[in-house]
Order: structure tokens, then sequence, then C-alpha cells
């Protein structure tokens, strides 16, 4: 397996499986709520049933609004690309560190925001600015991990980080699962699931993520969906390699490794659609102004486990 | 250099060409002083300045490096002056005036001993007040308030600096820097000449406590003026302050734990850390586009001012990789922050001159009107948000990089400062992000929220030029960092006697602080891999999904509001983050008083922020002043009877003490 | 007639045209003011021969390195002033504010004021240097209230009371410097004599010096204009005729000062003596603030610059203070730059009020506009005195400030205030009058001659660039002798 | 029988000072004036009689102007201005005269601490001249503080000058040419006097001092 046909792999890997992830999810949202609820299959439904519809949009679009599902869509697919999931060593890997992906997110929130903006509505007016709120508060919050990470390690790569982490037994640090509850919690953030944002409905004054992206449709409307859908695994993947890298492919991977680490990585992200499925389903939507607490708190998080690294290993 | 000063009457077509060729020029023979440097620095002798001491000019690295940013930065708002100039209402107020601001900067780099330094410096100040109020109408406006409170601090900046060269210079008096070097001197002198620096280059730079002017005079310029005071006279503050502090209170260069110690570091790092947020958060409160921007660089100078205290900080503890590292980082982000600055103003500038509004409240759907300048500014702005293709994200993620490296610090207190001034640089990236989106949003897309707006048509062809050489320029430096590393290299080795241990491991594909295992980043491939990617998907999705299009009225869940009034302004998109911070930090207060049921009167929202250095800082001193010179007034409306009593008290009070001491 | 002392033509050339400009009637005062500028560019004319032929000393005459430059520097002040009031003359005939008898009496003092300042400054006996000085307060009493409008007595004769007094306590202190010579250098013209008495003063008795130094510096402080003796400088200012101004401002002030560093000089030669260094310090200081900070309440443009003045002789002074070979040149350069850009201040302000026809600030505005020569100039006089760079004035006050702190790092504070709190109040009025949409003016503009204003600025500009060597070699050795 | 000369140069010395504090104590402009010109007369005998010692005849000239100008002329020229503009009821005090008083003793012991180190060299003689003169300047000065009228503000600036020339006499061997000077600009200053009480007359029909201070410069 050389390592061009790993990446690209990797690419499809990532495509494919994305929608499936919030199919599992919403399928087990509905089960859980004692409902039937659409088949697993059903994103990939909607995603080619939006591509085959001719897409409208307003009179006064600027080419950035045409332009920017693809730009979204291409930031946060390259992203869930660079994260090892079932191998250790990509090629593509060393173009981007932990901080260059944070901000290649950044990038993909920058042009769906805009994009929110174009048309000159009231609701693409709340979307923006309510998401660059949760921007302002949760990115800090990711780079304080980030930096928990680092200085524990000594190093921003992904590959290392995971290579390490699989093979050394770091022990149980608090700095650790601080650094993992702040990541959950942006990642909820990030992804506008329940506590921050409801992504099933319109109502306008809870939505965040769907008010940007009401006034696409067609085409467009296919991409910004697939991008949230990659982008939900691109943090689920993330937190894996960062907190559960086991059964990973190190080293140079083989044919069989490669399965392994495929399969282990398969059930990781059943695993995590149910335990968000349950977590969505067991709280009640946050009003929009305690979001700040709630990001608040992961920064303070963050910060704590910065702070007790210190402590705890006299570095 | 000495470019001619000439009473232009031709107007701009003459003057600006002939400065955008002398800067030009400046910045090639800089460049390449820097690429392949002389052996020994020529020196020039000027037999102006003080009678016994000439004045000295010489480039150095430091002083090579610093030229190559203003000069370029210069070169290009020339060429955009020449379109802007075009309807300037008295253009022989700024004609004459603009060349000579650039000398003075240029000399001011240039200058090697403490008399020259000053003369160029204060005047560049004296030059940018008469730009600052070239384009008044009338006297009472904020306009003449702006450019004396900058005059003033500017001299106040002046005077801080001229009593750091004095103590520096010490009882012998001799104020050329290579003496000044050589002199051994007190550790407490040291202190008080950096302190003294720091008061001076700082509150020109605009760092947080001293940074109440900034806003007021820099937006008060004429457009291409301003691009210059924020992308060149501020990184002209930083210099000195890397002189003072890295070179001449060094002792001999190199050695490990000369000068101070690590304090200086310390407070840098903290200026640094507190104008970075505050300057975030104050442009996000800011709907005046310049005036934004003005409060951007505050931010921006804080981030340069926290890579040079982790340079210093670094220095102290003995770790040169490190320092040298911070210290590439800010070079590498002054460069970055001159262009998307100037590319920034300019913008703004082509905006104005084509609305004649500055308020991005009453603008909107200028990508429409105005595409050239629209595209050009979201680069910038993405830029300045720290994206990454771009430039801004680079010089960053190197920033962060030397944090993490704080690790390896012995002293405790220090470790916790460097991580605590990582999470502040990360909040501070990620309000910028918000400013920017803020500002690109409202202002430029959306619909037009005034006629002007809706009317407005695209500038000069050169003006556009401008812009695209400035974007064209952040692209190049966001995918090859390498250029400009190469430039800071012999930099570092003036000032530490170390290569830049970035650009040992660095090729112009792989960007690489310390080795491959710790971190690398590659601008290239990573644009290369984006733009090919979109490119893959375009092309996917028109095939499979075709390439039909229809134009409808806005869907806006049903019920579309023609009236602009209904999107959403600039105040209200920054209600969420003004309600996270504002109230503690600024003591907002925002009235809303609504009409009472029935009432057909619109409901005002009144948001009142004030600014805290504002109210702490200078208002309390100009209290004093007036309250004293109000009660020595007295002094003049006395009778002849006391002035003779007066007179009478004083030869008493002599006379006793000539008594006394006998 | 080989030793032909140019001395002579020096003084007396004023002299000659001051009794001749007292004879000419009122009608004719046009071809007077004219006289008047040719009477003082013969003086100016032996003044500068003063540098070819150095004539010997006599027991009342004589020129050394630190009289030399400023007999020059008054001579061409005086000139250029005559030049400017030739044209402000004409001006004020035409509105009719002065009649012709005024005009006569007033070039007769003028040459008589130079003929007094001149004398001062060549004296070798101090007696003949006091009459000198209360022959200039006396030749200017009267033209202070040449206007004859109340404020104008009401300043002339505060002006007098105050000077004369001051006066009066410098003879007291000339006499007791005479008695302290007398027993050493025996009795008669020797023993008055300033170049043979800096010989002998070591072993004069302290105690009489130090009375003397006081009554002699609080006598002739008052004419220097410094903060406890100040009151009369802004109202003889304000109210007099404007080329008096310029020359009360630029020269009256220097030559009192002449004086005191004379004395100082003697005390210095005295181990015994208490320094005169703290003293000149303290008063130094307190003129400087005490001015700095009376400028923000200035409604008068021509007060305005007269506590200008009061600030600059402050600095001066408390370089002569701080003393040491820095401080010293600092403040001999101060000293010329300030009388050269003050006087051209007064040329500019003259014209201002003439065109605007008020000194009132608040109705002085848009002068770059209205009037672009004179606005452009007033802006670079003003920007001159304030301090900024390329002018001299910037180069004594860098010397001053970096000495100051290398020496006494206490003192830099009170200093630094002083200079921050004048710059800010000099800007904020300039920015008010040089800016904004020009306020009306009645009078159609006056033929103003700014040559006299741009030959002292670029003087100064000169000066802030490159000194002449030979000014250089002078300031150096009269540093060292200051001690 | 001491030695004679520093005797009577001592007494005449006194009678000036003591004339001083007479015009201090003066309340009528009438009475300020005569007291002045018998000042005038006795400063005249001590020059007269400091010439007869120091063998100095150019002190006889100083004695003469003296006598002439300071005993009558100015007084004479001062009460026919004080009669013409008819102001020679006046009453005036400023100050009370305790005070007056107290602080012109405090002056007088000032000036003696001041004088009395320098003892050694000098002639006794002239270290109490020296006193003398010195107390009689400082009264001058307390005498214009204190005085309201135009006039008597002169006259407290002549009573000064006295108590220099007293000073200038008593220094032996002060060169002629000073004396002369000295005399001449006291003479000229007196007659710019007279000039200003004209101005002041015209414009403002009264020598009394309060109507002046409210024309000072920008009160208006």
């Amino acid at each position: 397996m050389n390592g061009a046909g790993l990446q690209l792999l990797q690419f499809l890997l990532v495509l494919l499986l994305a929608p499936g992830l919030t199919g599992l999810v919403r399928k087990t949202k509905a089960r859980l709520t004692g409902r039937r609820g659409p088949g697993l299959l059903q994103p990939y439904r909607d995603l080619i049933r939006l591509l085959r519809k001719e897409a409208v949009i307003a009179e006064n679009a600027s080419w950035l609004f045409r332009f920017a599902p693809y730009l979204t869509f291409t930031a946060l697919w390259l992203a869930a690309a660079l994260i090892p999931t079932f191998a250790q060593r990509l090629p593509l890997s060393p173009i981007a560190d932990l901080i260059a992906l944070v901000a290649l997110i950044g990038l993909g929130r920058f042009a769906m925001a805009l994009a929110g903006l174009d048309i000159g509505t009231a609701f693409g007016g709340i979307g923006s600015s309510r998401e660059v709120m949760v921007a302002a508060l949760a990115e800090p919050a990711m780079l304080l991990v980030i930096f928990t990470l680092a200085l524990l390690l000594g190093t921003t790569s992904l590959p290392d980080i995971a290579g390490y982490l699989a093979t050394t037994n770091v022990g149980l640090r608090v700095s650790l699962g601080l650094g993992l509850v702040a990541l959950v919690i942006v990642a909820i953030a990030e992804n506008a699931r329940v506590p921050v944002d409801n992504p099933a409905t319109h109502l306008e004054l809870t939505m965040i993520h769907e008010a940007m992206i009401l006034e696409y449709s067609g085409r467009h409307l296919a991409m910004m969906e697939a991008a949230s859908m990659v982008k939900l695994l691109l943090f689920v993947s993330l937190i894996a390699c960062l907190f559960a890298p086991w059964g990973m492919a190190l080293g140079e991977p083989t044919a069989a490794s490669a399965a392994i680490g495929i399969a282990v990585y398969i059930g990781k992200l059943i695993l995590a659609g149910l335990v968000l499925a349950l977590f969505e389903t067991s709280i009640a939507k946050m009003r929009v102004f305690r979001v700040g607490e709630f990001l608040a708190t992961a920064l303070l998080l963050g910060l704590l486990a910065v702070v007790f690294l210190f402590v705890s290993k006299g570095l | 250099m000495g470019v001619a000063v000439a009473r232009g009457r031709a107007g701009h077509l003459f003057i600006y060409p002939i400065s955008f060729l002398a800067s030009a020029a400046i910045a090639l023979t800089a460049g390449a002083s820097l690429l392949h440097p002389p052996i020994d620095a020529p020196s020039a002798i000027l037999p102006i300045g003080l009678p016994w001491l000439e004045a000295h000019f010489r480039i150095d690295a430091l002083s090579a490096y610093f030229l190559v940013v203003v000069n370029i930065l210069a070169a290009i708002v020339a060429i955009f002056a020449v379109g802007y100039g075009r309807h300037e209402e008295e253009p022989h107020r700024v004609l004459p005036i603009y060349p000579v601001f650039v000398a003075g900067m240029n000399l001011v780099l240039l200058s090697d001993d403490a008399f020259s330094f000053l003369v160029a410096w204060e005047f560049m100040s004296l030059s940018s007040w008469l730009l600052v109020l070239a384009t008044q109408r009338e006297p009472g406006t904020s306009q003449a308030a702006a450019a004396y409170v900058y005059l003033v601090m500017a001299a106040i900046g002046g005077i801080a600096l001229l009593l750091a060269f004095g103590v520096l210079a010490g009882v012998a008096g001799d104020y050329s820097f290579a003496a000044i070097r050589t002199a051994s001197r007190g550790q407490a002198a040291t202190a008080a000449a950096i302190l003294l620096t720091l008061l001076g280059a700082g509150s020109k730079a605009g760092l947080v406590p001293l940074h109440a002017w900034l806003p007021l005079a820099h937006p008060a310029a004429p457009s291409h003026v301003s691009a210059l005071m924020s992308g060149a006279m501020t990184k002209v503050a930083l210099y000195a302050i890397l002189r003072v502090l890295f070179d001449l209170t060094v002792g001999a260069p190199g050695e490990p734990s000369g000068g101070a110690g690590w304090w200086p570091g310390l407070i840098l790092i903290f200026l640094g850390g507190l104008s970075a947020v505050m300057g975030a958060l104050y442009a996000l409160l800011e709907s005046d586009l310049k005036k934004l921007l003005a409060y951007s660089t505050v931010e921006n100078v804080g981030i340069v001012a926290l890579g040079l205290g982790l340079a210093l900080v670094f220095r102290a503890s003995g770790l040169a990789g490190l320092a040298t590292l911070a210290l590439g980082a800010a070079l590498l982000h002054a460069f970055n922050h001159a262009l998307l600055k100037g590319l920034l103003f300019c913008g703004a500038g082509a905006v104005i001159e084509a609305t004649g509004e500055r308020d991005i409240e009453r603008l909107g759907g200028l990508i429409r009107r105005l595409p050239a300048t629209s595209a050009c500014f979201l680069i910038g702005a993405a830029g300045l948000s720290a994206l990454p293709p771009l430039n801004g994200f680079v010089s960053e993620w190197l920033t962060f990089q030397a944090i993490l490296g704080g690790t390896q610090l012995s002293l405790w207190e220090l470790k916790f400062a460097v991580v605590v001034a990582g999470a502040v640089l990360a909040l501070a990236a990620a309000l910028a992000a918000a400013v920017f989106l803020r500002a690109f949003g409202i202002g430029f897309l959306g619909r037009p929220r005034s006629a002007a707006a809706a009317v407005a048509i695209e500038g000069a062809p050169s003006m556009r030029v401008a812009l695209c050489l400035f974007a064209a320029l952040c692209f190049l430096l966001g995918a090859v960092p390498l250029l400009v590393l190469r430039l800071a290299d012999p930099v570092s080795q003036r000032l530490f006697a170390q290569p830049l241990a970035l650009s040992a491991g660095s090729t112009w594909l792989w960007l690489v602080p310390f080795s491959t295992g710790v971190s690398s980043y590659s601008g290239v491939v990573l644009l290369a891999a984006l733009v090919g990617l979109a490119f893959v998907v375009i092309l996917a999705v028109h095939h499979f999904a075709g390439r039909r299009l229809r134009r409808g009225p806005a869907w806006d869940c049903g019920f579309p509001d023609p009236r602009p009034e209904t999107q959403y302004s600039a105040s209200s998109f920054a209600q969420p983050l003004r309600r996270v911070f504002g109230t503690s930090l600024f003591r907002v207060r925002e009235h809303v008083d609504m009409a009472a049921p029935g009432e057909m009167a619109a409901s005002r929202l009144l948001v009142v922020t004030r600014d805290l250095a504002w109210d702490w800082l200078y208002r309390p001193i100009a209290f004093a002043v007036d309250g004293l010179a109000s009660r020595l007034n007295l002094l003049q409306f006395l009778t002849i009877r006391r002035y003779l009593s007066l007179m009478f008290m004083a030869l008493a009070l002599l006379l006793i003490v000539v008594a006394v001491l006998q | 007639m080989q030793d032909l002392n140019p001395v002579y033509f020096v003084l007396g050339s004023p002299l000659l045209a001051a009794a001749v400009l007292a004879l000419i009637p009122g009608r004719w005062q046009i071809q007077a003011s004219r006289l008047n500028a040719l009477a003082a560019l013969a003086t100016l004319g032996a003044g500068c021969s003063l540098f070819a032929i150095r004539p010997r000393p006599t027991n009342f005459i004589f020129i050394d390195d630190f009289n030399i430059y400023l007999v020059v520097l008054t001579a061409f002040v005086g000139f250029t002033t005559s030049v400017f009031s030739a044209s402000y003359i004409r001006h004020e005939l035409e509105t009719g504010r002065l009649d012709g008898a005024k005009l006569r009496f007033y070039h007769a003092m003028y040459q008589a004021f130079l003929f007094t300042m001149l004398l001062a400054l060549v004296a070798n006996n101090l007696g003949v240097m006091w009459v000198a000085v209360e022959g200039a307060t006396l030749t200017t009493a009267l033209m202070i209230s040449l206007y004859r409008t109340r404020e104008a007595i009401e300043a002339a004769w505060k002006y007098f009371i105050l000077c004369g007094v001051g006066i009066a306590l410098a003879l007291f202190g000339t006499i007791l410097m005479y008695l302290a010579a007398q027993p050493v250098m025996g009795s008669g013209l020797e023993a008055m004599a300033w170049a043979s008495i800096i010989g002998h003063v070591g072993a004069f008795d302290p105690a009489i010096l130090n009375l003397a130094f006081v009554f002699l510096l609080v006598g002739y402080g008052t004419k220097v204009g410094l903060a406890p003796l100040h009151a009369w400088l802004p109202d003889a200012h304000a109210e007099g005729p404007t080329p008096i101004s310029a020359v009360l401002s630029g020269l009256l002030l220097n030559v009192a000062l002449y004086a005191v560093l004379r004395f100082k000089m003697l005390l210095a030669g005295n181990s015994g003596a208490l320094a005169p260094g703290p003293l000149m310090i303290t008063m130094g200081l307190s003129s400087l603030l005490l001015a700095s900070f009376m400028l923000y309440r200035r409604r008068d443009i021509k007060r305005l610059f007269a506590y200008s003045s009061i600030e600059h002789m402050g600095i001066i002074t408390f370089a002569f203070g701080l003393g040491g070979p820095l401080a010293n040149f600092a403040g001999l350069l101060h000293m010329t730059m300030h009388s050269l850009a003050k006087s051209g201040i007064f040329f500019a302000v003259g014209h201002i009020a003439q065109v605007k026809d008020t000194q009132k600030i608040a109705d002085i505005r848009g002068l770059t506009t209205g009037h672009p020569a004179l606005g452009w100039g007033f802006l670079i006089a003003v920007v001159a005195i304030a301090g900024l760079p390329p002018f001299g004035i910037f180069m004594s006050e860098f010397l001053v400030a970096t000495s100051t702190i290398a020496h006494q790092p206490w003192l830099a504070l009170p200093l630094v205030i002083g200079l921050l709190v004048s710059f800010g109040a000099l800007i904020l009025r300039l920015q008010g009058m040089a800016f904004g949409a020009p306020s009306p003016q009645p009078h159609k503009p006056v033929s103003a001659s700014l040559v006299p204003l741009w030959a002292h600025l670029s003087l100064v500009l000169l000066a802030g660039l490159h000194l002449p060597a030979a000014l250089v070699q002078w300031f150096q050795s009269v540093a060292r002798i200051l001690g | 029988m001491g030695n004679l000369p520093y005797d009577v140069a001592h007494l005449l010395g006194t009678s000036v000072l003591v004339l001083s504090f007479g015009l201090l104590f003066q309340r009528r402009i009438l009475g300020v004036l005569n007291i002045f010109g018998v000042q005038a007369g006795f400063l005249a005998a001590a020059a007269a009689w400091q010439a007869h010692i120091q063998h100095a005849p150019h002190l006889y000239i100083t004695a003469a102007i003296a006598l002439v100008f300071k005993a009558i002329v100015i007084p004479l020229a001062l009460r026919r201005i004080v009669f013409r503009l008819r102001i020679h009821r006046t009453v005036e005090t400023v100050l009370g005269v305790g005070p007056t008083m107290i602080a012109g003793v405090g002056l007088v012991g000032l000036s003696v601490i001041l004088v009395l180190p320098l003892t050694h060299q000098s002639v006794a003689l002239t270290r109490d001249d020296l006193a003398l003169a010195l107390s009689i300047v400082l009264l001058g000065l307390l005498m214009m503080i204190t005085r309201r009228n135009a006039v008597t503000q002169v006259v407290g600036f002549m009573s000064l000058e006295n108590g220099l020339i007293l000073a200038a006499v008593g220094v032996a061997g002060m060169p002629l040419v000073v004396e002369m000077s000295v005399a001449f600009s006291v003479m000229v200053a007196f007659i710019i006097f007279g000039i200003f009480f004209f101005h002041i007359r015209d414009r403002f029909d009264t020598l009394d001092l309060q109507s002046l201070e409210s024309f000072r410069g920008e009160r208006s």
C-alpha cells in the first residue's frame, strides 16, 4: 500500500462514512425517543436528491454566495483527510499540524458565515453573528487543549501524537481528562449539536448553523450539508485520534493492518454516534445567551488542564 | 533617500510616481544588502547635527530588514496614491509633505547616533501631524483634536526616548550608538533606559495603556497616509524597541545573559498580550471602518510585542535557539501586518472615495458595486484573521510554536506567564477573525444601506493595481514564507550572533521550526491541495448535478422584506460578543427606549462604550494641568504692590539663605 | 589711526542716529524709519568688523569670546527689527493709531535703546554696565505707553516701578562688588574693571561676594524675567508696539542674563563663595514651570509669547545653573536661538495683529488659508520655538535634557514636565490659529515684509543642521570659563 | 573723644535711617514730602563729611547734586504737582502702622546680621555705613509696597535711591564717573516719573493706583 494510495483511501473513506455517521445518530435518536426514524442510508439519499435539484439563489447573491459552499466543503474535507484514522503515517499529514487544522476549520466557518451575510436577510445575520460568538470562545479552548498535549508530549504533529499515545502508557492524567471534556464541549458547539443549537429545527430563536445556510438550495445545499456531516466526522476522528488512538496501523501499514485499522475506526465511529445520540436526547437546548458561559467553562477547563500539567508532572 | 520636497503644483501624477521609484529603489538596495551583506556595513557621515558629533548613518541587518518592510509598503501605497490623489480637495497640502514623511521614516531606520535618530523621529511625527491636519474642514471638529492629541503624545514619546538616550549616553555625553554599545553602565541606568524606551516607543507603536491617540489620529489622515502610519510608522516604533532592548543595552553582542535579564521581556509580553486582546475587543465595538482598522493595528502590534518579549525571555534564560524563533516570528508578523494593513487601509480608502461613507452601518452590498476592491479587502480580512493559505496565519503559527517551546524555561513563573500569553494570543486571534468577518460582512455584503453605497463605482485603475499587488504578495508570502525568513536570518545573526534556527530546517516547500517530528507546515502544498480539491469537487458536482441555476427572490423563511433596515447592522452583529466581554471591560451601557404600545415612534437603541485608557489615564492628566493652570492664572492679575512684595519676599528669602549658609 | 577701535563705531552709530532721528519732524517719519534701518545696518557692519579686528581691552570697553557674538547678534536683530518696524510703522500711520510726533520719539528712543544694550555688552566697568542697563529701562519705559491706552499706561507704570526697583538692587550689588574688590585691588577704575577683577577674585572676601551676588541675581534677574520677578514682562510685551516687544524679548533679556553670567563667572573664580548653581536652577525651574502652566489661560497672542519667553529664559538659566561644559554650551546656544526665533515670531505676530486688527487669539483663525505666506511662516516659527527637530532649539533642549538626566536625574522630571506642558499649550493655540476657515479680516492684506522673518528662520534652521565652527569654538571656550 | 570722623558719619547715617522710618510712619502726603526733603539734606551732609574725611574732592560734587536736586528741586516739584492735582489733603493708610513698623525693625535687624560677618578686612566705617545703607534700601522697598498713591510710591523709590547713594559715598574711592552716572540716571528717572504723572492724570484723572489697577492686562 504505497503512500498516494493510502491518502486516496483516506479521502474516500472520510467522504463515504460521514453521511453514515449522521444517519446513525439520527436513527438512534429517533429510536431512543420511541420513533422508527429514517433509515441509515437516508442522508445519502438526501444528498443525491439535492444534487439533482435545480439551485435557486437570490437576485442579489454575489459570486461569494455561489463559491462559499465549495470552499467550505473542500476545507473541511481536506482537514478530515489529514487526521490519521486507520493509518498513522499519511503522506499529506506533515503539511498541517494541529494548530493549522484548527485554522482550516476556521477557514470553513469564515466562508460559511460570510455566505450567511451575503443575501442581507435577518436570518443570515442571526446565524453568522451567533456563529462568530461561538467561534470566538471555542477556538481558544481548542487551542488550549492542543497546548496541553503539545506541552505534555512536546509535539503538535498529529501522527506523532497518535503514535506516542498509542505506544507508551501515559497513564491516567488529570490534564488529559480535562482536555477531553473541553474538546467534547467544543465539538458539540462547533457541530451545532443539541445544547448549543438544534440541527433539526428551523426555529429562528434557536438556530445558529441552519440560519446561515437558509438561502441555499440544490447542489449548493448538498455541499453545505455534506460539509457539516464531514465536520462531525472530523471532530469524532480527532477525538479518537488524540484520546483513543489504539488499533491504528502504526508505522508502514500493510494490507492486513490497514483492514484492521479501518474496522477498529468504524467501531469507534459507531460507538461515538451512539454516545452522541444518547447525550443529545438526555439534555435540553440552552438559551443562546447561556452558550457564552458554557463555552467559557470549556476555556477554563483548557486553562486548568495546562495548569495541572505543571502541578502534577512537576515539569 | 532624501526625496526632493517638491512644492507639487504639478499634482499627484508627478509626486507619487517619484516616491514610488524612490521607495522601490531603497527596498531593493536594503534587500540586497541583507541577502549578501557587505563586509563592513557602510557608515555615511554627514556634517550636520551636533557640532562635535557628525550625524552617523549606517545600514546594518536590523535597519535593512525594516527598510525593506517600510519601503515595499511605501512603494505600493504610492501606486495606490496616484489614483487616490486625484480627488484630493487641497492637494497642495498633502503632496509636498508625503515624501518628507517617508524620508523621515527611512532616516530613523538609517541613523546610527542618538541625535540624528531623535531628529528623524520627531521629523516623522511632525510631518504626519501636518498630514493628519491636511484634510480637515473645521478646526473645532474631532480632526483638530485628534491631531493635537497625536502631536502631544508624539512629543511625550519623543522626550521619553530623549531621556533614555541621555541615560544611555551617560555623563560623557557621547551619543553615537557605537559608543553607547561599548559604554559600561550600572544596572539601574540600563533599567531606567529600557523603561523610558518602552514608554517612548510603546506610545508611538500603540501598546495598550498609551494607545488612545492611535484610533483618533490614523483615521483622520487621508487613507493612503493612514496606511503608511499604521503599516510603517508602528514598525519604526517597534524597530526603536528592538534597537535599544536587543542591541544597545546588551553590551557585547551575543553574550547570553547580558542586558537587564528577563524582566523587560516579561513587561513586553504583558503589554503585548493586553494590547492584542483589548485591540481586538475595541475593534469589535467600532463601526467606523478606519477606526476599526486602527484598533486592529493596536492588536497586531501587541502580537509583535509579544513575540519580542518571548525572544527576550528566552535569550535571558539562555535558550538561544528559541529566542531566534520568537524573533523570527515577530519580524515575520511585522512584515505581514505591514502588507495586510496597507491593503485594508487602501481598500478602505477606495471605499471612502467611491461612497464618501466611513461608517460600515451605512455601507453594504459593495461586493457587487466594487468587485475588485471587495475581493482584495476579503483577502486582507482573511489574512488578518490568520486563515491558513495566507501569510497572517504563518506568523501567528510561528508565534504559537515559540510559545510551545516555553516548557524548556527554568523559572516556574516564566513558564506559566508564557502559557497564559499563548491563551491570550489564541483569544485575540479568534476575536480578530470575528472583527474582520463583521467588517467585511456588514460593510461589503448584503443590501446597500445608503444611497451612496448603492451607486458606488470603482476607483482609478492604479488603485486596483495596488490592491491586487498587495493581495498577490499576501498569497505569495503565505505560500512561501521562506522569502521573508531569508531576510530575517541576518537580523538574528546580528542580534543573537546565531542563525535563525527556523531557516536551518526549512526549504521553500516546508517550514520546520524545530524538527519534522515536532511540527511542520507547508504553505505551498496546503494551497495546492485546497485549490486542486476545490477544482475536483466543482468539476464532479457540475458534471453530476448539472449547471442549471435560477434567480429568485430571497427565501427568508417566507416573508421577503426588501427594506435594507431589516438586515443585521454592525452593532447588532457584535451584540452577543459585547454581552460576553463588554459589560466588564468597557462598562458598556445599552439603553433601549421602546415606543409606548400603540405609538408609531421608532424605538431607539443607544449603546455607550467607554474607552478605559481615556478615562483613567488621559482625562485625569488633562484635568490636573487645567486645574493647575487656572490656579496659577491668578498670578497674572495681581496689583503692583503685590508684585513688589513678591519681589521683596524673594530677596528676603535669598538673603536669609545667604545668612544661614555664611 | 591704526588702532581705530571698531567698538567706537558700534556704539557711535546708534548714538548719532538717535540724535539725528530726534531732529526729524513728524511729517517725514516714513523716511525716518528708513534712516533708522540704515543706522542699524551701519551698526551691524561695525559689529561684523569686530570679527576682523579684536580691540585691546581698555578700562571701559573690552571684547572677549563671550560678548563678541552677542554684540553681532544684537546688531543683527536690531537691524532686522528696524526693517520690520519700517513696514509696521507704515501700516500704523495709515490706520492712524500713531502720529508723527510719537513716531519721532519712537525712532529716537529705538536707536538709544540699541546704544544702551550695545554699551552694556561691551562695558568692562561694572558701573558703566549698570548705567547701560538702567538706560535700557529708561528708554523703553515711555515707548511701552506709546499707544496711550489705559492698559498701555498701566503696563508702562508697572514696568518702570518693578524694573526701577530691580535695577536699584543691582546697583547695590555692584557697589558691594566694588567694596569686595577695593581692599585687594585698591580704589580707582582698576577695581571696577571686570577683565582685571576676574584675575584677583580668588582673594576677595567670600561673604561680601555672596551678598553681592544675591542682590545682582535679584536685580538683573528682574530684567531677565525670572519667575518671582517676571510680572512686568507679559504686560510690557502685550501693550507696547510689536517691534519693541521683539527687541525686548529678543535682546534685552539676553543682555540682562549676560550681566548675571558675568557675575557668575566672578563667583566661580572664588572657591569660598557659595555655588551660584542651585540658586539659578531653582529660579530657572520655577519660571519654566510657572510660565508653561500660565500659557494655557492666555487670551492675548503677544502675552502668550511673552510667557513663552519667560519659559525659555527659565530653561537657559536652568542650563547655566546646572553647569558643566555640555549644559553651558546648550545654554549659550539656546540664548542665541531663542532670541532669533522669538523675535521672528513677534515679526509674524505684529503683521497678524495688524491684518486681523485684534490680538485676541479667539478671533484669529485660518491663517494658513487666509494668508499662506504669513500663516506658514508663523507656523514654522512656532514649531521652531516649540523645540521640534530640524531647528536649533531642539538641539539645545536635547543637550540640556540629556546632560540633566546624566548629572542629576531627579531634576529631569520637572524639566520634562515644563517642556511638555508648554509644548502642549503652544501647539493647542497654534492649531487654533493656523488652520480652519479664515476669520474675517477688516484690512486689506498689509504689504508685510516677511524678509526678516524668513531670515531669522533660515538662521535657526542652519544652526539646527550645522553650527559654524567659529561659533562652536567661542561657545566652548566660554562654557569652560563659566564653570 | 573716640575718633570724631567715625562718630559724625555714623550720626548722619543713622539720622537718614530714622527719617526713612519717619517716611514709613507719615500718612499725610505733604508730611511725606517734607521728611523726604530733610532726609536728602542729611544725605548731602553725610556725603560732604565723607568727602572731608577721605579727602576726595569729587564727593563734594555728589553732595552738592544731592543737596540741590534731592533736597530742594524734587520736593518742590512734587509739591507743585500735588497742589495742582488738589490731592494734598488725601490721607492714605494701606497696611496698618504697627505691622509696618515691626517689619521695618525686622529688616534693619536682618541687614545688620548680614553685614556683621564682613568684619575683618574692611574699615569699620564702611561696615556700619553698609548696614545703614542696606536697611535704608530695604525700608524704601517696604514703603513702596505699603503705599497706594503714585506720588508716595515715587518718594519711596527716591528714598531707596538715597540709600544707594549713601552706600556709594560710604565706600572709599568710588570713581567719580560712576558717581556722576548714578546721579544722572536718578535725575532722568525722576523726569520720567514726572512725565508719567501727567499721562496718568489726563487718562485717569487721579493718581490713586486703585483705579489704575482695574485696567490690568487681559482683564477686559
